[in-house]
């Protein structure tokens, strides 16, 4: 049993089978990666996962409690975050309120009619809005309007804003799209970091195996649906399944 | 002070200041000076000011925070009024359970209306809320009659019971409305040199109600709950990843702003007890829109700027006529004079608006931001020169 | 708060001292007794009228005959029907000797905005006497308006029973027709016409004034064994009436009945014609269609569709009696067309006030309205006419209308069939379309 | 029965004018992504471009007639017209009775002429602006076009007939075996049916079968990506533009003979054309024009009798009643396209 169990989970788009038949454990307190070619249902598994999809079969189970026919904010709630493809923040805001929205979703629930009380008089927030600004390096931009960061610090906010809600479980879609070298660096050695100093589980969906393989513990691989192999890292790399997978899709292409 | 930081205290300070003494800035001219006709310094107009801000403040909770553009808001003006109207002739003619029961009613209004169209967002949005505003419109018009009175609007008749209150007043009229006794209508004028400055009742009751509505809208708008609202115009996707239900609070949004509009309905009918059913008619919704886009949305100050902009071309150019505008150029000889006033006719009177359209556009193109930001580069400018003036001055002993 | 009409007046006098301000006195408690009193050399008159929608072409037409009755009340040009009015008290002065100045405002034909730009007159401007509009529904809202704040409401074009029914007010008066009268002059005229076997179905304009015009006719043609087929509401905002025309088709009903105004009645005629109604044959009848409440302006937007076609009116400008004759003579020499029925009663209302004012020797509300109930006058292009005191209703002859066949202008549409005897749309004031509602007491203000 | 044919045959003519200003509506929602509130004025243009032909062709010289006298009691003048002094009474005559058909012509380059004007003098500055703003210059657009147009011919409804051999109305019925005089339809009506269905299809065929319109769809589905292709897609939506203000135009032209052309007629169709656009789903032609006809016929049968005696003002709201269930039940309208306009 991990912190995560998929159960045979199966996803239909009308006559395309995105999800054949999933099965996936990811242990507690590892970095597990999942990867595989363009359309092998990577996305579609993690959006079964948020709830932004309901699978047509199967079941996921988080701790124990199925996240099945839950919204997204309550799966959040129960300790699941996710960081997107790409950066999803709040652009109109400023770095500092970015991250004081999930302090206060973690404290005052999925809603509260909060109108009266200034922002600024709430001390406690504002200190776990800082404390994790200055841990994650954003302390000097906290003023900046988010939209108007680079796209590394897009990403490092929204990593932030997602541990700010202290989960357990953090999904990440291929953090490192579209990111230069010395980017796709400085979040590996982030991710790193963030693995050393807390207790949190990792699921990360990759293209780049140069991130995968520096960080996972444990790799899946998917192709058309379905888990072609899971392991650990090092017997992934040679593996021939893998690679069919794989070149199969660069002779396609 | 009041829980409000320097800055929010100093606008919430000069907009007190400016409702306050009204009657004096907005009769800058001599009653019987050519300018006169630009004084807007009378009851009607400064309450109409007053309660149009209201409407407009509680729009821009709605629209200037969350983003969505709701186009049936005068709905809830109107059931606003009507509950307030419909207590006078039932109740009492004071004004205090009239207006309570017009925000309790319009915000059960905009509970149901929001909690369906919520549902969906963008233009869907609007389309929903416009669909049930003119609904409301086309039934207060027809079908609804015997509870609106239809086309001449529901008002006050001399055989209303009136349980708390009385029927008819002893000299056989409508008692009129009033606060324990304070006759809404009352008007104090003093006299000034030429100046003829107007002091009513109703006018400081609203503008009571604006002050503590835009105190209300400060601490919205500096709120967890405020901020939360931004946030969702921001971006869902993420308030969703955040554990966070984005549904009740645009409901909560919805409802607050339904409640302002329910107030300001309710106002309007505790002023003039009279509810027409124009007042939730789709262009009654745009144009508190149009008041809010105006004078810059999700600004604080904006949407009572644009809807004094608004109410008061709508009041006081289309009162300009033909014979004004001869009164103004007959210094000018003959010939000039006729074709200066055959100009300005096409932009007052009638022609009101045009102008009205015209600046709409003006402004748009050329303050994106609307009226707010006008005055900010206003701002900015002035304080450049001043800046330049100081440098200017601390240059000069170098050279 | 003097506009500055006094201003512009004195300067060209030359004669700037002195000027008393003619305070807005609205709700005041101050010294004057009653709204508004004029303390200087002027009298200011508030003319709210329609300047934008639907009926702004009425309302420039309202206000061109206000600016001639100004003129005229002030000693400038003819004189128009003061000559020809029976009361000759009115001496070319002004009224009471002050001169006659005026404002106006844009009631956008909405009850809301009517009372504001109302309001503004009698508090910035200081109205003592409000008048104009082109709808039943401003009218009454204007009228509350007016009841308290305590000036005069002289109505302009509102033909609703309700104004001087369930809706009146003491301090509001009604010298254009009604409903009722409509109903009452059209019938005979009608059932002369087409024969008392007829089977009528109407189509009404969904609000207020609708009603009381259906309720109208339908009594009346019905009293002359007219039979009603059905009657169907129409909304307001329609502008394609297709669809409430086709069922008709479907009906033995051979007259139509259009209880519409406006723009409403223009299309509501036009889809009639075009779906080929009037050259429909009905039980081996000949298919008409009647539309009670004519208005020469907006006949003109259905264009040949009116030839033939019957309906009442207040006045036309083709009657050959000497008041009207005055009025189109100095209207028609001023702006080169001649006035509408609106333009004829905002004239004749604005002249009536001055003459209350000057036979009761003051602007007091109260005065004025105790001067205009119960009187009697001639000579205004209607023939005698009396201002009952139970209503503030005028009675008068009704005329009866049809478009013209061979028009020689644009102006002239229709012919008068019939001028109805004022005894034959006399009713009691208790009747029951009437009923509710009472006048109250005057109101002075102050 | 015959009462319903004719009900449908209402619906369908409603329906084309819905159809019509809609689909020049979605035009520009889909192309250029902005709120045109002034879409009711193009419309009200068009008909007024049918009411100025009609006052052109009736430009007239004055001969003074003694024998008859004016309201004045002087002479009175008589007016001709200079084209039935040029072309003779009988010819003159005809020109004039076919100037509505006639301003089809005049109206296409005028109307394409103000949607290009309109495009690149004031929306192009809009595209990148919230939509509020562009509702808000679009409306105040809309205010200025009506003024000027009221400033020019009045409030007035203006009486612009259609020819006069399109004045009779058709008898189905007799064709149908109903009997004589039950389903008879105008023929002007049906001309306008058949006309919208003309336009309809050819801007349809035109965005189909033309590499201009290929480049217009793809513009729609993508802009960035087919700005990144190195096509000049800015000039290609003004030219979009002026086809829909062309479309809206045509609508108006056509629609005058039906209703008396009044300067606020595009204020009245302009909520009732939002609405049918969403209904039909935002950047979506064919839905547009289904829901202009769904629409209309809707409207046509709220108003008969019968129904109207079950739920009493059915008719009044007939359209706001459809219109909310369709969104409840289809998020985006009827053919909708995900992420357009939903925030």
């Amino acid at each position: 049993m991990g912190i995560l169990d998929v159960k045979n989970v199966g996803k239909r788009f009308g006559g395309l089978q995105a999800l054949g038949d999933v099965n996936l454990s990811v242990k507690e307190n590892t970095v597990h990666a999942i990867i595989g070619p363009n359309g092998a249902g990577k996305s579609t598994l993690l959006n079964c996962l948020v709830g932004k999809l309901i699978p047509d079969t199967g079941s996921v189970m988080f701790d124990g409690q199925s996240v099945l026919g839950r919204t997204p904010y309550e799966i959040n709630q129960m300790g699941i975050s996710r960081v997107f493809q790409t950066p999803e923040i709040f652009g109109d805001l400023t770095v500092m309120e970015n991250m004081m929205i999930p302090c206060f979703a973690m404290r005052d629930g999925a809603f509260k009619l909060n109108g009266i009380r200034s922002v600024e008089s709430d001390t406690e927030i504002r200190e776990r809005a800082e404390a994790m600004m200055e841990d994650m390096n954003l302390a000097e931009k906290r003023h900046m309007h988010s939209a108007s960061m680079s796209r590394g610090d897009k990403r490092r906010l929204e990593i932030a804003m997602c541990l700010a809600q202290e989960p357990r479980l953090l999904l990440l879609d291929e953090p490192t799209a579209g990111m230069a070298r010395a980017d796709t660096n400085n979040t590996i050695d982030l991710l790193k970091e963030i693995k050393q100093k807390r207790d949190i589980t990792i699921v990360i969906i990759e293209h780049d195996m140069h991130v995968v393989f520096s960080l996972a513990e444990r790799i899946t691989v998917l192709a058309q649906g379905t888990p072609l192999v899971e392991d650990v890292p090092e017997n992934i790399k040679g593996h021939p399944k893998v690679r069919e997978a794989y070149l199969g899709e660069a002779a396609a292409a | 002070m009041l829980g409000l930081n320097k800055k929010d205290f100093t606008l919430l300070l000069i907009v007190a200041a400016l409702v306050v003494f009204a009657p004096f800035i907005l009769n800058p001219f001599p009653a019987d000076s050519a300018m006169a006709q630009f004084n807007a310094g009378y009851p009607d107009l400064m309450q109409r000011f007053v309660i149009f801000g209201i409407f407009a403040i509680g729009f821009n909770i709605l629209f200037g925070l969350t983003g969505y553009l709701s186009f049936g808001h005068a709905a809830f003006l109107g059931v606003g009024s009507y509950s307030a109207v419909w207590m006078f002739k039932l109740l009492s003619m004071n004004i205090v359970p009239a207006i309570i029961l017009s925000v309790i009613v319009s915000g059960l209004f905009a509970m149901l209306i929001g909690y369906i169209s919520l549902r969906r967002t963008g233009i869907y949005f609007s389309i929903l809320t416009l669909a049930f505003a003119e609904m409301s419109f086309r039934l207060a018009y027809s079908v609804l009659t015997p509870i609106t009175n239809g086309e001449t609007g529901l008002q006050l008749t001399l055989d209303d019971p009136r349980i708390l209150g009385e029927t008819a007043t002893a000299t056989g009229s409508i008692p009129v409305t009033n606060f324990f006794g304070i006759e809404m209508r009352a008007t104090e004028v003093m006299n000034v040199g030429g100046w003829s400055f107007q002091f009513n009742n109703g006018y400081y009751m609203c503008a009571i109600m604006l002050l503590l509505a835009f105190y209300l809208a400060i601490r919205i708008f500096r709120s967890p709950f405020g901020m939360m609202l931004r946030a969702v115009k921001s971006n869902q996707q993420r308030m969703n990843y955040t554990g966070l239900n984005t549904k009740p609070y645009t409901l909560a949004a919805f409802v607050i702003s339904g409640m302002y509009a329910g107030l300001a309905g309710g106002l309007m009918a505790s002023m003039d007890p009279l509810a027409g059913a124009e007042r939730m008619q789709w262009t009654a919704s745009g144009e508190v829109v149009l008041m809010t886009i105006l004078g810059g949305a999700g600004t604080l100050i904006g949407p009572v700027l644009g809807a004094g902009f608004i109410k008061y071309f709508e009041n006081i150019f289309s009162k300009i006529n033909e014979q004004v505008l001869h009164s103004w150029f007959h210094a000018l000889p003959d010939g000039i004079e006729n074709a200066v006033v055959w100009v300005l006719e096409h932009f007052v009177g009638s022609g009101w608006h045009l102008t009205l359209g015209l600046l709409f556009m003006l402004v748009v193109t050329f303050l994106p931001g609307g009226l707010v930001e006008g005055g900010q580069r206003l701002g900015r400018l002035l304080r450049r020169k001043d800046a330049e003036k100081k440098t200017a001055t601390q240059s000069t002993p170098a050279e | 708060m003097t506009n500055f009409l006094t201003r512009r007046g004195l300067l060209k006098t030359g004669a700037v001292t002195g000027a008393g301000l003619a305070l807005p006195t609205i709700f005041t408690s101050g010294a004057s007794a009653f709204t508004n009193e004029p303390t200087g050399g002027t009298v200011t008159l508030g003319f709210n009228v329609p300047q934008s929608g639907p009926y702004a072409d009425e309302g420039a037409d309202e206000l061109r005959a206000f600016q001639l009755a100004v003129e005229h009340l002030n000693g400038e040009g003819d004189g128009g029907m003061m000559q020809t009015f029976s009361s000759q008290v009115l001496e070319g002065n002004g009224i009471l000797g002050k001169k006659v100045e005026y404002v106006t405002g844009d009631t956008q034909t909405k009850s809301d905005a009517a009372r504001a730009s109302a309001k503004s007159m009698i508090e910035k401007d200081g109205a003592v006497m409000i008048s104009g509009g082109s709808s039943s529904g401003v009218a009454v809202a204007v009228q509350g308006l007016c009841q308290e704040a305590g000036v005069i409401f002289m109505a302009g074009l509102t033909h609703s029973n309700d104004t001087t029914g369930k809706d009146k007010k003491a301090n509001g008066f009604r010298h254009f027709f009604n409903a009722y009268m409509s109903g009452a002059a059209l019938a005979p005229v009608l059932a002369s016409q087409y024969g008392t076997d007829r089977k009528a179905y109407h189509l009404t304009a969904d609000y207020t004034w609708g009603w009381t015009q259906e309720e109208s006719i339908k009594a009346a043609t019905e009293s002359l064994g007219w039979e009603t087929v059905n009657t169907v509401r129409t909304p307001l905002a329609a502008t394609d009436f297709s669809s409430y025309i086709t069922p008709i088709l479907q009906t033995d009903a051979d007259v139509l009945i259009l209880n519409h105004y406006g723009g409403n009645m223009v299309n509501s005629l036009t889809n009639a014609v075009q779906f080929g109604l009037r050259e429909k044959m009905v039980n081996g009848k000949q298919f008409e269609i009647v539309v009670p409440l004519y208005s020469r302006l907006m006949a003109r937007g259905a264009g040949e569709n009116v030839k033939g076609i019957f309906g009442s009116t207040n006045w036309h400008w083709s009657l050959q009696d000497a008041g009207s004759q005055a009025f189109v003579k100095s209207f028609g020499t001023k702006y080169g067309f001649p006035p509408s029925q609106a333009a004829h009663t905002c004239y004749v209302q604005t002249l009536l006030y001055a003459d209350a004012v000057a036979r009761a020797g003051s602007f007091n509300p109260c005065a004025v309205a105790e001067a205009l109930e119960g009187y009697e006058f001639d000579g205004l292009g209607n023939g005698k006419t009396l201002y009952r005191a139970d209503d503030h209703q005028c009675f008068k002859d009704v005329l009866v209308v049809k478009g013209k066949d061979n028009p020689t202008s644009e102006f002239d549409l229709l012919e008068v069939v019939e001028v109805t005897p004022v005894d034959q749309v006399t009713y009691a004031p208790d009747h029951p379309m009437f009923s509710g509602g009472a006048l109250g007491s005057c109101n002075a203000g102050a | 029965m015959d009462a319903i044919i004719l009900q449908i045959l209402n619906g369908l003519d409603k329906g084309s004018a819905y159809a019509l200003i809609a689909l020049g509506l979605t035009l520009i929602f889909g192309t250029l992504g902005v709120v045109n509130f002034a879409h009711g004025a193009l419309f009200m243009i068009g008909a007024f471009c049918a009411v100025s032909l009609n006052k052109l062709l009736n430009l007239s010289f004055e001969t003074v007639d003694p024998t008859r006298t004016d309201f004045l009691g002087n002479p009175l003048k008589v007016k001709t017209p200079y084209i039935e002094g040029w072309f003779g009474p009988d010819l003159g005559h005809a020109i004039i009775d076919w100037s509505v058909p006639l301003a089809i012509l005049f109206s296409i380059p005028i109307m394409i002429a103000v949607g290009f004007i309109m495009e690149r003098g004031l929306i192009k500055h809009f595209y990148r602006r919230p939509h509020a703003d562009q509702i808000l210059v679009t409306f105040g657009l809309a205010i200025v076009l009506q003024e000027l147009i009221k400033h020019y011919y009045g409030a007035n409804p203006i009486q612009t007939p259609a020819p006069d051999a399109f004045k009779g109305s058709f008898d189905f019925g007799a064709m149908m075996g109903f009997d004589p005089n039950t389903i008879i339809y105008p023929y002007w009506r049906m001309i306008y049916f058949a006309f919208a269905a003309v336009i309809i299809g050819g801007v349809f065929a035109f965005l189909q079968f033309t590499t201009f319109g290929m480049v217009v769809r793809a513009g729609m589905a993508d802009r960035e990506t087919v700005g990144l292709l190195g096509i000049n897609i800015d000039k290609r939506f003004t030219i979009m533009f002026g086809l829909a203000a062309a479309v809206a135009g045509l609508a108006g032209v056509m629609y005058a003979p039906i209703n008396s052309p009044n300067y606020h007629m595009g204020m009245d169709f302009l909520v009732l054309s939002f609405v049918v656009v969403v209904v039909g789903g935002m950047g979506s032609l064919p839905g547009a024009v289904a829901a202009g006809f769904l629409l209309g016929i809707l409207e046509s049968f709220a108003s008969m009798n019968e129904i109207k005696s079950i739920i009493p003002g059915i008719d009044q709201i007939v359209i706001y009643v459809a219109a909310i269930v369709i969104l409840l039940a289809r998020p985006r309208g009827l053919l909708g396209r995900r992420g357009v306009m939903e925030d």
